[in-house]
């Protein structure tokens, strides 16, 4: 028995939620409407797990029109869904991981939306939370480059709107243009990556006539053979996309700024699903990847450097989120590594289990971050939270702006862990799946991480990528550290702060589903075990490129030996003697200038600003204003063309002339050839005498040409 | 007998004082003979076409040409009477009054 | 010698003879109105002969003067220019206080020579018609004496008018002096005979081009159009109305014919000559425009414009396969050209008021451009039809302009004279720049702007306002008239 | 009454029916007034409604065809001669259906001479019908340059404080091109003996050389009108000075009118010419989408981003145009239609806001999506629509037509739409810029000023949401599912791509 038909519910629940919540949800309570919107996300989970049984009763790619789309020519492209073992394991990643975020974000949102001051805002977040979904759901089910890409720009736009949730405020909900800055930072620089996309497929199109999955990959070698150069075009353009997506350098910038949105958002989009779009996008175009080794090279590369460059800066950052954020750059890093070697199993491995302890880690940073607020509200009002917060009055609103701004200014940070420590005793579920899932990033036996991060290191060594292994490796060696060092300033010591010393542990419905991802994060390494090999066996009906990886001891081993060494080194820094409130990191004295370069991001932002942004700004404003608007329109238009009709008519009417002319012109023929232009000029003053005169200037021009011709 | 040349050529002489008569002279008066000059210039090269090829249709063209003119002359004259009870001077260097 | 026909030029004697009843009659008319609408008569009586002639040819007194589709279509378009003139003067000479019985007649003496100028196939009719036409112009320029514009105006006029006269008669006699007759027919066949390089074919080519100065001068083409402006300021609203469309009218009738029928051996000389007049007329009556303030010299402007637009019609005089349609386009134009431009000086009429000094013609309201500002929110109908004129007179659809410029532009693209057509067009660019500062003026800008309401004036430029929209959309009638009344020509 | 009764002609002049009601009408009646343009040009589109039902798709050639001989005297040879294909249903379509949501638009927006206002306006949809249907030069011209009077007084009389200034140079610029095309269809008429568009496609046999001339002629006129880089010098000031339905108008449409010019004639008419001249328009298309983005984006006035964004989107259309492949001119026409919509929303939009606040500056918005939430989401949707979001209207055009100029056997070079491309990536930056600085960050200064003159600022009311949302289903229904649209095209341009491959060949 299959399931196959259900395909195009994956999305229609999810857009059913969302409608729902429009129309219905300004009468719900905010309980339904999370309810409501994760019923979506849930029917889309149990759609996908349907979809997975009926594979494995017929593992070959089902295919699932529901109408036309684009029919031009040879172009035609449907709306097709394609149920196919890739597909479905992201599918599964996506609306599991997301149906677990979107029971987290009830309680989640319940309180943010108070602290922030906004009732309404709560319904929004879940249609935009739902309409994810949907675009995630859209991209990796879609039977085409192109629909793909829908789903594709789809998820950009809900990362623009959830990163801009609060738009009018920063981070520390002071007003400020912060956070809608991020967001459309994060729009602009996915747009930029788009852009690799659409020529890609363009390249594409016109090489395969097609831009469905089948017909490309069918067509692949031959093309590879006779034109590999197109090939390398396509994949390299692809690569810009992925790296627009996927965070990947040089097109990162925007995943830490991103870190703005409310957590639940930080942990679906941008940890555990949408980011791995990247991932899933070269895993799907593996057929074109293997026939350019070239082109695998460098995706690798891509993926090494940004995972040891982000592992860098994670290791200088203070906000809890900050340091997840470039965490994810950096496993990002890993997987795009991974799948640009070819180790495309390893990569989807890695992925998945990702999804797992960073959505974790994400979410229960959110926790921690709450649990601060908490305290810091306790501190404020003596009340933890008042139900419903004190609505302004009409003369008030336009004053709070000016207002908040001034009082807000020593705002305190509910998310900078120098504001945390010993969060162990007071929120002490929260420290565990933490704990777990900090242990499973830094890749410890026998967590998730473990497993999928040796298969890429495994597949580098063995695949002869020896450079992508280094990077990996020293990589792997800082993910212990910084996770270690957070661990450590957030869980252990004493509290720097009286909010940490009041914070209080979060609700179930906050817990619950930590618990959950804590446990996948332990056991998700099961997946894919090596000699077993569920998950590759599993890929094999759709990714014919895979291999089943290989488990070299030594690699294990190093690693694990790396992830130990460098977890005590941190507790040599943070764990052994706590940080004070107020004081230094260890590091910073003991590396300074290199210690700041890692805090401020090795300064990449301040320099695409310097070198791009402002540039890009100048450029336009010089267009705009110089050329188009000074020049063109003020003085070409105006000036010379305008200008130039009123000067002349003005100079045939003599306006601008002298009236004395007319007398000299006759007091002697030396003064003719004087006075010829002036006396040209005096046209219509009035005299009838000058008038004659024109009669008979054009007699003697009319005789003139008749005579001398 | 003098050649047509020549009366052609006396005709364009008068014709020519005439016009440039019309450009310097102020007087309307003058400004109008000299008009009449280049009236009489034409119907003098006529009757000496006319006589040269003996046929009659010119001179009565000349008639014509006399008649009109003094009909110009008489609504000539009226005009500038009009004008020198209202201004008191003749001087069409004084009329200026429309231009532009 | 042949009986006299006088049923070829029965249209104009009736109207000679009316004339000089009226003149009689006046005298014992105390209501001037009453002129006004016998001299009315006369012309619908007159115009009723001319339509009844339509098709009709035939010549008479030793082929002098001819009767064919030509004179008859211009000819019942001066009748009609006449009875247009009449309903603007009939209520004007009465609100400026210069309502005198000889105003009409010498409007009717001015439309019978430019019949004539119509019907002339010899030179010396030409000429007399061209006199004849003229000099009750003269008079009517000056008929608001004692205002000192007008006066000025009738004297310039004058001056000039006899000046460029004295070209044509020389011309005239050079004309004579190289084909030994004045008669039309006769010239064509007498400069075919002659060779070229002979010193009569110089004399020729010398004669036609003064004769083309003079007739120049009457349709006020560059450069021989310095006198118009003046004239058309100056000269009362209604004469200038009716000088600005007869005239005109009748001075391309005399160019076209004679030119057509007796110059067309000279065409090589001649056709470059006038298709830079043409060019030159366009270019700076357009240019100059742009510079006025005043109504009645912006219209005498646009005035000397459209002579170039007509003249354009001309330039391909000498090819055989085109000059038809070209006449017939500039047969045409001139309809649209007189319809638009009575409706313009009506709306002109309309606004100008009799306040000011007369002995120094200052202070004379209404004429300046800026008087016109809001007018379309106090009068709508009139800014309206003020609106189709100046749409018609810059050449937008769908206007009677529009589609005259059609045919013009056909004609000149038809004779190959690209650069003309693209002068032409590009003018009437520069053109839609000042007519449109009217409509602006009207429709965009405050003001309290006072009109006179007359039936005579209203009824003018409320129909020549709707003939200018109907005409346009159902040209062809007009069409078939114009190029059936140049069929005959050639 | 036949004549009366075809389908095309009724259509095309069924608003002069409302004109002539409206005369009628005294002018302090305002609500009557309006409800009387709004229902002739709702029958109006119900008309067009009815003509689509009759419109057979598959059919390439000309429907409906209403033929009489109008000036066929003298050898002249015009006829009144309307027709419908592939090529037009859609833009006829968008036409009849801004009209009515333009005036709702002016419900409360216009009060002063609302009376001429609606007379001018629906004599503009006259006109604007009659450009894309007119199958003879001449008639075509009429309608061309008729089109220019009453939006030259929509400006002129409702626009900003530079109104008189943007309308008369508005004027001057498009009837700058359209002199020089005029004697273009002159020598067609004269040398060709028709005027009929079809008769002279089918009579062909223009030496290339002459083509060309021609082609520029008729391209001058159509390029002001686009606006095409670099003449789009009108287009701020018109726009700006424009009263919110006439922005609307000329957005949606007229500058439609140009890119439908090259579509229907400079194509039709002169294939080998426009085959030579491709590369040239295409470089200058691209120009102007990366110009126009640029530009947009250093504005302070919102209008006047929306205003040089048109430069941008314009810019894509006829870089389909000029593919001169299927993808490329079907997705050029469906582009148009998208801008139509989209831009055409977003200057509603804007009037929405100004209507209330008077002022377009940049600087004294933001925060409005708390203020003003349905204001705030539907201005994102339509933004979003305009900067080319997969699922909604912008992309399949631009997608399309970028495919199209990519692999064009006629341009021969990937440049242009990579280049063009770039534009997509610069459309983000200024429309999320305009998005951000109205909607989102702290609450802008106006939002206090407003409230001091006694009204908070509110959110859309019903009507205003009636007139926008009709375009909204539109976005979202080509973004979903374009397929009804391009299956009304696709043979038509099948037709027209056939020729041009005959003249590439003929050229070779």
């Amino acid at each position: 028995m299959t399931f196959f038909y259900l395909a195009p519910w994956i999305v229609f629940f999810p857009v059913i939620g969302l409608l729902v919540n429009i129309i219905f949800g300004g009468r719900f309570s905010e309980k339904v409407i999370g309810m409501a919107a994760s019923l979506a996300s849930g029917l889309a989970f149990v759609v996908s797990v349907l979809l997975a049984y009926s594979l494995t009763q017929h593992p070959e790619a089902v295919r699932w029109t529901i109408g036309e789309w684009i029919h031009i020519g040879t172009l035609q492209l449907d709306w097709t869904f394609r149920v196919d073992t890739l597909s479905t394991t992201m599918m599964l990643v996506v609306s599991g991981v997301g149906t677990l975020i979107h029971i987290y974000a009830i309680g989640y949102m319940r309180e943010d939306v108070r602290f922030k001051n906004d009732l309404k805002r709560f319904r929004r977040f879940f249609v935009f939370l739902n309409l994810f979904i949907a675009a995630m759901m859209i991209l990796v089910g879609g039977d085409s480059y192109l629909m793909l890409f829908v789903g594709w720009e789809g998820v950009g736009l809900c990362s623009f709107l959830l990163i801009g949730f609060w738009y009018e405020m920063d981070t520390l909900g002071r007003p400020s243009w912060a956070n809608s800055n991020a967001a459309k930072k994060a729009m602009i620089a996915n747009r930029i990556g788009d852009f690799g996309f659409l020529i890609a497929s363009f390249l594409m199109f016109w090489a395969f006539h097609s831009l469905q999955f089948d017909q490309v990959f069918q067509q692949a070698p031959a093309i590879a053979a006779s034109n590999p150069g197109l090939i390398t075009a396509i994949t390299l353009f692809l690569l810009l996309g992925v790296t627009g997506k996927s965070a990947q350098i040089p097109l990162f910038v925007w995943l830490p700024d991103a870190m703005a949105g409310p957590t639940p958002v930080s942990a679906l989009i941008h940890a555990a699903t949408m980011v791995t779009a990247g991932v899933y996008l070269v895993t799907r175009s593996a057929a074109l990847y293997v026939t350019v080794p070239a082109a695998q090279f460098i995706v690798a590369m891509v993926g090494a450097l940004t995972a040891l460059f982000a592992a860098t800066i994670a290791v200088g950052q203070y906000d809890i989120k900050k340091v997840l954020a470039y965490s994810t750059i950096s496993q990002l890093g890993f997987m795009v590594a991974g799948v640009g070697m070819g180790a495309f199993a390893a990569g989807m491995f890695h992925l998945i289990t990702h999804a797992f302890f960073k959505g974790l880690l994400f979410l229960s940073a959110g926790s921690v971050i709450l649990g601060m607020e908490r305290g810091h509200h306790h501190l404020a009002h003596h009340s933890p939270l008042s139900p419903h917060p004190r609505p302004l009055s009409q003369g008030e609103r336009g004053e709070g702006a000016r207002e908040d701004a001034g009082h807000r200014e020593e705002a305190f940070d509910p998310g900078d862990m120098r504001n945390m420590g010993g969060l162990r005793k007071t929120m002490p579920v929260t420290f565990w799946v933490y704990l777990t899932g900090a242990l499973a990033l830094a890749g410890v036996f026998p967590f998730a991480g473990f497993w999928s991060k040796d298969e890429i290191l495994a597949n580098a060594f063995s695949g002869g990528f020896s450079a992508v292994y280094w990077l990996l490796t020293i990589a792997a060696f800082f993910t212990a550290f910084y996770m270690g060092r957070q661990i450590w300033m957030v869980f252990f010591g004493k509290p720097r702060h009286e909010a940490a010393a009041k914070a209080e542990e979060s609700p179930k419905v906050i817990t619950i589903p930590l618990m959950v991802l804590a446990a996948l994060s332990v056991v998700g390494g099961a997946l894919n075990l090596p000699g077993v090999e569920t998950l590759t066996k599993w890929l094999e009906h759709t990714v014919e490129f895979i291999e089943p990886g290989e488990f070299v001891m030594s690699v294990a081993l190093t690693s694990t030996a790396l992830a130990l060494i460098a977890i005590f080194i941190s507790w040599l820094l943070y764990g052994r003697e706590p940080l004070k409130a107020g004081e230094a990191d260890p590091l910073k004295k003991m590396f300074g200038p290199i210690f700041t370069g890692m805090e401020r991001k090795w300064f990449v932002d301040e320099g695409y600003k310097a070198l791009f942004i402002d540039r890009y700004v100048d450029i336009t404003r010089f267009t705009a204003d110089v050329i188009d608007w000074k020049f063109w329109h003020d003085w070409f238009h105006e000036k010379v063309i305008a200008g130039a009709y009123n000067w002349l008519s003005n100079v045939m009417l003599n306006r601008y002339a002298d009236q004395r002319g007319i007398d000299a012109f006759f007091n002697g023929l030396g003064e003719w050839t004087k006075n010829a232009a002036a006396g040209l000029r005096r046209f219509q003053n009035g005299f009838v005498r000058s008038y004659a005169l024109f009669v008979l200037i054009g007699v003697v021009a009319i005789l003139g040409y008749l005579l001398l011709k | 007998m003098i050649p047509i040349n020549y009366y052609i050529a006396l005709s364009a002489i008068l014709f020519t004082i005439g016009a440039l008569g019309v450009l310097v002279r102020r007087n309307p008066l003058i400004i109008f003979m000299s008009i009449e000059l280049m009236l009489n210039a034409a119907n003098l090269a006529i009757v000496a076409f006319t006589r040269v090829y003996q046929i009659l249709e010119g001179q009565i063209f000349v008639f014509f040409v006399m008649t009109v003119a003094a009909a110009e002359v008489a609504v000539g004259l009226a005009l500038i009477v009009a004008i020198f009870r209202t201004k008191h001077s003749i001087n069409i260097d004084e009329m200026n009054n429309l231009k532009g | 010698m042949p009986p006299l026909n006088f049923s070829i030029i029965l249209p104009l004697l009736v109207l000679t003879v009316w004339a000089c009843l009226l003149l009689l009659v006046d005298l014992f008319v105390k209501n001037k109105g009453i002129t006004a609408l016998l001299a009315a008569l006369g012309l619908a009586i007159s115009l009723g002969i001319t339509l009844s002639q339509v098709g009709a040819t035939g010549t008479s007194f030793n082929n002098m003067v001819v009767l064919d589709g030509f004179s008859t279509f211009v000819n019942a378009l001066l009748l009609v220019s006449g009875l247009f003139g009449i309903a603007l003067a009939y209520g004007y000479v009465k609100r400026m206080g210069i309502e005198r019985g000889e105003y009409y007649t010498l409007l009717l003496f001015s439309v019978v020579g430019m019949m004539l100028m119509a019907q002339a196939a010899d030179l010396i009719i030409v000429f007399l018609a061209l006199e004849m036409l003229s000099i009750p112009l003269y008079v009517l320029a000056a008929f608001a004496r004692p205002n000192v514009n007008s006066e000025e105006a009738g004297l310039k006029y004058f001056l000039l008018g006899a000046f460029s006269t004295g070209f044509v008669v020389y011309g005239i006699a050079l004309v004579f002096g190289a084909t030994r007759t004045t008669s039309l027919a006769g010239i064509v066949s007498a400069a075919n005979a002659a060779s070229s390089g002979t010193s009569s074919l110089l004399l020729l080519t010398i004669g036609s081009a003064l004769i083309l100065v003079g007739l120049g001068f009457k349709v006020a083409a560059v450069p021989f159009h310095m006198w118009t402006p003046d004239v058309y300021q100056g000269a009362p609203s209604a004469v200038t109305a009716f000088m600005a469309a007869g005239a005109k009218i009748a001075g391309f009738a005399a160019l076209l014919r004679v030119f057509s029928l007796a110059f067309p051996s000279l065409a090589s000389d001649i056709t470059p000559i006038i298709a830079v007049i043409s060019a030159l007329t366009m270019i700076v009556g357009n240019i100059i425009a742009i510079a006025q303030t005043n109504i009645k010299r912006l219209l005498a402007y646009s005035s000397i414009a459209h002579a170039g637009y007509i003249l354009m019609a001309f330039v391909p005089y000498g090819q055989k396969g085109v000059v038809a349609t070209s006449v017939a386009a500039g047969l045409f134009y001139l309809v649209s050209y007189a319809l638009t431009n009575f409706g313009a000086w009506a709306v002109v009429i309309a606004l100008e008021k009799a306040e000011g000094n007369p002995s120094t013609g200052s202070g004379q309201r209404g004429l300046e451009i800026a008087d016109y500002a809001g007018i379309g929110r106090k009068h709508p109908a009139l800014a309206a039809a003020m609106t189709v004129f100046m749409f018609s007179l810059t050449g937008i659809p769908p206007t009677l302009g529009f589609v005259g410029k059609f045919y013009l532009f056909r004609a000149a693209i038809a004779g190959q004279f690209y650069l003309l057509a693209v002068i032409g067009v590009l003018t009437s660019l520069i053109s839609a720049y000042y007519y449109l500062r009217v409509v602006v003026t009207m429709y965009m800008r405050e003001g309290e702007p006072e009109t006179t309401s007359e039936p005579w004036l209203n009824l003018t430029w409320g129909l020549a306002a709707v003939l200018t929209v109907i005409v346009s959309l159902v040209p062809a009638p007009l069409f078939d008239w114009a190029s059936q009344a140049v069929l005959k020509l050639f | 009454m036949e004549f009366i009764l075809q389908p095309l002609t009724l259509m095309t002049f069924f608003p002069l029916l409302g004109v002539l009601v409206l005369l009628f009408i005294p002018g302090d009646k305002k609500n009557a007034l309006r409800w009387t343009a709004l229902i002739a040009s709702l029958i109006t589109f119900l008309i067009s409604i009815w003509v689509l039902t009759m419109f057979n798709a598959s059919n390439p050639d000309l429907q409906l065809v209403a033929k009489y001989n109008w000036i066929t005297v003298a050898g002249w040879n015009i006829q009144y001669y309307l027709g419908i294909d592939g090529l037009s249903i859609l833009l006829v379509l968008l036409t009849t259906f801004l009209s009515p949501i333009s005036i709702l638009s002016t419900w409360t927006a216009v009060e002063e001479r609302v009376k001429e206002f609606l007379l001018f306006f629906l004599l503009l949809e006259v006109g604007m019908t009659g450009v894309f249907l007119a199958q003879d030069l001449f008639l075509f011209y009429i309608f061309w340059e008729f089109t220019l009077v009453p939006m030259y007084f929509l400006i002129g009389i409702w626009g900003g404080p530079r109104r008189i200034y943007a309308a008369l140079k508005f004027f001057l610029y498009t009837m700058a091109g359209s002199i020089l095309m005029l004697l273009a269809i002159l020598w067609l008429g004269i040398y060709q003996g028709t005027f009929s568009v079809p008769d002279l496609i089918a009579k062909g046999g223009i030496d290339p050389h002459t083509q060309l001339w021609l082609f520029i002629a008729f391209a001058a006129a159509f390029a002001i009108k686009v606006p095409m880089w670099p003449l789009h010098s009108w287009l701020p000031d018109a726009h700006v000075e424009a009263p919110t339905a006439g922005s609307v108008i000329l957005a949606g449409v007229l500058l439609k009118m140009g890119t439908y010019g090259f579509l229907r004639f400079n194509l039709t008419l002169f294939p080998q010419a426009a085959v030579q001249a491709a590369p040239v328009i295409a470089v200058l298309a691209v120009i102007g989408i990366i110009y126009g983005a640029a530009v947009s984006y250093a504005q302070a006035d919102i209008k006047k981003l929306v205003a040089y964004s048109s430069v941008s989107h314009l810019g894509f259309v006829m870089l389909g145009l000029f593919a001169l492949n299927p993808q490329g001119i079907q997705g050029g026409i469906l582009q148009m239609i998208n801008h139509g919509l989209s831009t055409g929303a977003l200057f509603l939009l804007v009037g929405m806001i100004y209507e209330q606040t008077h002022t377009r500056e940049f600087k004294v918005y933001g925060g409005l999506w708390k203020v003003t939430p349905i204001f705030g989401t539907i201005f994102l949707i339509v933004s979003l629509s305009s900067m080319g979001l997969p699922g909604l209207n912008g992309f399949v055009g631009e997608f399309t037509i970028l495919l199209g100029a990519f692999g064009s056997t006629v341009l021969n070079s990937p440049w242009y739409a990579g280049f063009a491309a770039l534009g997509v990536i610069m459309a983000a930056v200024y429309i999320l810029y305009m998005f951000q600085k109205m909607f989102m960050g702290p609450e802008g200064s106006i939002v206090e000023e407003v409230r001091k003159h006694g009204h908070a600022l509110r959110d859309l009311n019903w009507r205003e949401i009636v007139t926008i949302v009709p375009l909204l289903i539109f976005i979202f229904w080509i973004g979903l599912y374009p397929a009804p649209f391009f299956h009304l095209m696709a043979p038509s341009v099948d037709k027209l791509t056939a020729a041009f491959q005959a003249a590439a060949l003929a050229m070779r």
